[in-house]
């Protein structure tokens, strides 16, 4: 459904990447590799509409991305390679927000067995600034569930993680594949995730 | 007249102008400040102090003009997508605000033979204060924005509308009752100062233009300089 | 629907990350009233003169704490990105940049416009003017959230200099300060004179969409 | 040797931080005057008025620049763990507290006393009373800062009875401030009264280290 | 040098870990591993002294390390999880920040050897803000060699590395190692570093 064509991304007259050619098709999953500073964090941003590509075109549907990004956003979650939730708060009142905001379909249910299977249930009432590194890192997985939309970008996902919530994680981009999302994500190595593409930056 | 729109043809201008100013702003200067010591009256109600307007109004008419200028400069910038405004702007700004600073001082130097205080909040005062502060913040823009190409719209933008300011700096005086001099030379009708007074006046008044034409010279082409990458 | 639900939900939002900062408002309060001993301190009990100037020193209090407040405008938001998740769900800039500025209103805002009414006490301003004193502070307040707004999305691609935005905010209100004290001792010309108020009001916030959400697109290429 | 070293380059490093140029400190100073300008527009031009109030003005805007700067106190290093990297170079807690307070003093504070001289001019402040001006603001605003100290590191644990400590302090700042305002206006009993001043200085310079120094040492320990 | 006996640590009264042991001796690397939540972070920082163990005891040259911590610091360079770097300076600022505040007697061909071996050399004058996440992260490094301490303690120093700069870090290690420094450090994973010393929480 994405298509990216030829792109490329300047950043103060210096060229970061160039005719990067890939595309998001319903079931597809594809990893981002690539040495540090080599443009994979600029990759996904220049794909969310962000980052202004300096040359090259991005479509969504057909349409161009540009003209069309409101519905691109409407399908798509973006999970960055800082967390995003609310170190003040607690883990409850983070998913209480993301649950409105995101105006959620997912029942209390679903949540709570999420948070039990990402082994952050007991930390319902402690401020997120407590939490330890990974699992910060795992609470914000939790917006995959909230959000509940088909395509998945992810930027470096799995490190930080532990073996076991890895092996979650392989799951669930298998999961997701499986009922037509599809996954773009950064990484530096790959634990057995069986990917569709691989795209070396 | 394409120098003054165009950096090149601007750089090939002020290669050939620039000596010349300076010589003329260097004699000038002398003259000047020769009439305003020795050969011009004291004023029989002012005595000698009135010698600080030789300097006072001459800056103060600059640094007004300065600021009309970047004006202009900057609607040719944002309506007509003319880059030697951005250039202009940045380059000129110090020297308004030198002006000012001038205008500032030799006024509160004046000021307290005259009325007593350095300071007092009557409209032309504070506008020209204001002004002042105009000119430190399109200078601060200038230097803290990264962004180049945001940053010289918003000082453009900036410096029109800090140019509402430039009326009140020039009428105040004629719309509110205040200490300061009303317009007494640069009145539209006979001026009605004696001629004595006015020659030093006019020499001085040339001499700061002559040595904020050469500043602006030497600014407006390191400015350019260092936009070479893109500019064609 | 949809819309509307995601509205209410930045506030609700808004309302969790404020009230866990309460200190900040809290402060802004105290400072509000310190500065207001220290005025009626450094003036004797001469409640002539106190009553004189206090619109004036109400109104500039007004301004320096939302200019207090300026730095969280959006910098968190910036900084932990989820001034990008908002906009991926759906808002766009200039809009998250309305949002923003109301929420600035109605938490830094209106704790002090309720608290005029003590300081009106404190410094001996007439009763009768306190409907007048909440009207032009009403528009006033906004006026400056929408100031703040502008010039702390520019904030954001100037990480030197936070105090330039402020600076330039306050110039901004100079003419919008001396509009409004002037407004309270004229009442009879009352209602004309809020007009205008109103009208800046009506410039500004429809700048402010377009500017600071610019400025946030920016920043955020930038960043 | 190596201790003073420490602390020089410690300030090295406050003033990379809050100086990328001595832009900063003119813009400081412009947002000093600035807010002078507003509350003269405010007030109205009245030079008897002014002069009047003119120390009350100076003393909120001084009030004003610590409370701006409150939050970037410890926060900024705390988050980013710069806080324990100082402490592993050999600082103790309560040293970088006085470090900390020394260096608001330094960068917030003294560019204020600079512009005094000319602030007294614009606000018809006589010019004898300049050295009791100096004096008492010297003693106040490093007061302010000792004080501003002890609020944020409590503000840095985040639980609710600190927050309420954090408020305290700020109070605390309340009779201090009248009390520094009334000296300047009382030039018999000048010398005995700024004595009374330094003396809480003494007090709280004495218990800053003490107890920011635990404060973050309990702040570190729980996040 | 460095006796961790029998420690265990409590947080609002849930026990995160219990009785552990471990020594830092000169030549040895140790790594940490165990799930996210395990308590990682937490050992490496109550073996800093800054969070207060509920049981057990430090010894650092056979005394009470609470006794004797200034010493202990002196000998150890604590790199974070998170980075420290002052995001708003430059590189160059930064690196000089740390040079003078730790007093280092590293020359300035030495920091610019590290700086091109770390890949960092073109982003001087760059603000570290516009870094990439890795590069953040390598500039992060550069304490070790500025500080030059015997004693390293590393919280998850191998995340968000590409290969090549974890075959460096290998090296580092090695090198430190030989040079009779002593590691500690968290990881997930561990791509072939040589360890003495397996700690599993
Ligand atoms: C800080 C104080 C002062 C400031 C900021 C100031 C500012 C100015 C400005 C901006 C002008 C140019 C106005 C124009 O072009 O129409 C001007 C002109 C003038 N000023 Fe001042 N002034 C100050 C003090 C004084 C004092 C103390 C005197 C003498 C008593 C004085 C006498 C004059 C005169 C005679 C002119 C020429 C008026 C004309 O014919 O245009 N100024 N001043
Ligand atoms: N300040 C705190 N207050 C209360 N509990 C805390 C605090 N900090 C951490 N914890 C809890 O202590 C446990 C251990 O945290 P720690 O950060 O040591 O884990 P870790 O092993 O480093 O995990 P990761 O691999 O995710 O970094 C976690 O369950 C965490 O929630
Ligand atoms: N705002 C910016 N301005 C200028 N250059 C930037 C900016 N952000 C990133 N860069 C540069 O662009 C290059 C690519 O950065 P990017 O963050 O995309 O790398 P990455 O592949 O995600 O690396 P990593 O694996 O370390 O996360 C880097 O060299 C970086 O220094
Ligand atoms: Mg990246
Ligand atoms: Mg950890």
């Amino acid at each position: 459904m994405l298509i990216v064509k030829d792109l490329s991304v300047e950043r103060i007259n210096k060229k970061i990447f160039e005719n990067i050619n890939l595309s998001l098709t319903p079931g597809n999953i594809t990893i981002l590799k690539g040495k540090n500073g080599s443009g994979k964090t600029t990759l996904l941003k220049t794909m969310l509409n962000i980052i202004e590509p300096s040359a090259g075109s991005i479509f969504w549907k057909g349409k161009l991305l540009k003209r069309n990004f409101y519905d691109f956003y409407n399908h798509t979650t973006y999970i960055a390679d800082t967390t995003s939730s609310l170190k003040k708060l607690t883990v409850k009142d983070n998913v209480n927000i993301w649950r409105k905001f995101f105006i959620s379909n997912i029942n209390d249910a679903q949540i709570e067995m999420a948070l039990k299977t990402l082994k952050l249930d007991n930390y319902l009432n402690k401020k997120v600034a407590t939490l330890s590194f990974g699992e910060t890192k795992k609470l914000e997985f939790l917006r995959l569930i909230i959000e509940n939309k088909k395509v998945w970008i992810l930027d470096e996902p799995l490190s930080n993680l532990d073996e076991d919530s890895i092996e979650l994680m392989k799951q669930t981009f298998e999961d997701h594949s499986s009922k037509e999302g599809s996954i773009i994500f950064s990484s530096h190595q790959n634990p057995g995730i069986y990917v569709t593409e691989e795209i070396e930056l | 007249m394409k120098f003054l729109v165009n950096p090149s043809k601007f750089n090939e201008m002020a290669d050939y102008i620039f000596k010349p100013v300076l010589i003329l702003s260097i004699i000038l200067f002398a003259i000047g400040l020769l009439f305003s010591f020795y050969l011009s009256p004291d004023d029989y109600q002012q005595g000698s102090s009135v010698r600080i307007m030789y300097v006072h109004v001459p800056s103060a008419w600059l640094a007004l003009l300065t600021y009309a200028i970047m004006t202009l400069y900057s609607i040719m910038a944002l309506a007509f997508r003319i880059p030697f405004g951005f250039i202009f702007n940045t380059a000129v700004a110090p020297i308004g605000a030198v002006f000012t600073l001038i205008c500032i001082i030799s006024g509160s130097l004046w000021g307290k033979p005259m009325w007593g205080t350095w300071w007092v909040w009557d409209a032309r005062l504070t506008s020209v204060a204001i002004l002042f502060i105009i000119y430190l913040i399109i200078i601060f823009m200038n230097l803290s924005f990264e962004n180049r190409i945001v940053r010289e719209k918003v000082v453009a933008i900036f410096v029109l509308v800090g140019s509402v300011n430039l009326p009140i700096v020039k009428f105040s005086v004629d719309w509110w009752n205040t200490l300061h001099q009303p317009a007494t030379i640069s009145k539209l009708s006979k001026p009605s100062i004696d001629p004595s007074m006015m020659t030093p006046l006019i020499i001085m008044t040339f001499a700061f233009i002559m040595i904020g034409i050469a500043i602006a010279i030497l600014r407006i082409k390191t400015e350019i300089i260092s936009r070479k990458s893109y500019l064609s | 629907m949809n819309f509307l639900n995601k509205i209410i939900f930045f506030y609700y939002r808004e309302y969790k990350l404020n009230m866990s900062g309460a200190q900040d408002i809290l402060t802004n309060i105290i400072f509000f009233f310190v500065s207001i001993f220290i005025f009626i301190f450094s003036i004797g009990p001469d409640k002539q003169t106190i009553s004189i100037i206090g619109v004036g020193i109400l109104w500039t209090l007004l301004l320096l704490s939302s200019t207090l407040s300026l730095r969280k405008f959006y910098q968190d938001d910036f900084e932990n990105g989820n001034l990008i998740i908002m906009h991926l769900n759906g808002l766009s800039f200039g809009f998250i940049a309305i949002l923003k500025t109301f929420s600035h209103f109605i938490f830094v805002q209106i704790p002090f416009l309720l608290s005029i009414p003590i300081a009106c006490i404190l410094l001996n301003i007439a009763n009768d003017k306190l409907f007048y004193l909440f009207a032009s502070f009403g528009i006033g307040s906004l006026i400056l959230s929408c100031l703040g707004s502008i010039s702390s999305s520019m904030n954001l691609m100037n990480q030197r200099n936070f105090l330039l935005g402020s600076v330039i905010i306050m110039i901004f209100s100079v003419p919008i300060i001396i509009f409004s004290v002037g407004i309270i001792n004229m009442e009879e010309s009352f209602n004309s004179l809020i007009n205008i108020l109103f009208g800046i009001l009506l410039i500004v916030f429809a700048i402010n969409p377009w500017a600071s959400g610019l400025c946030l697109k920016l920043s955020l290429e930038n960043n």
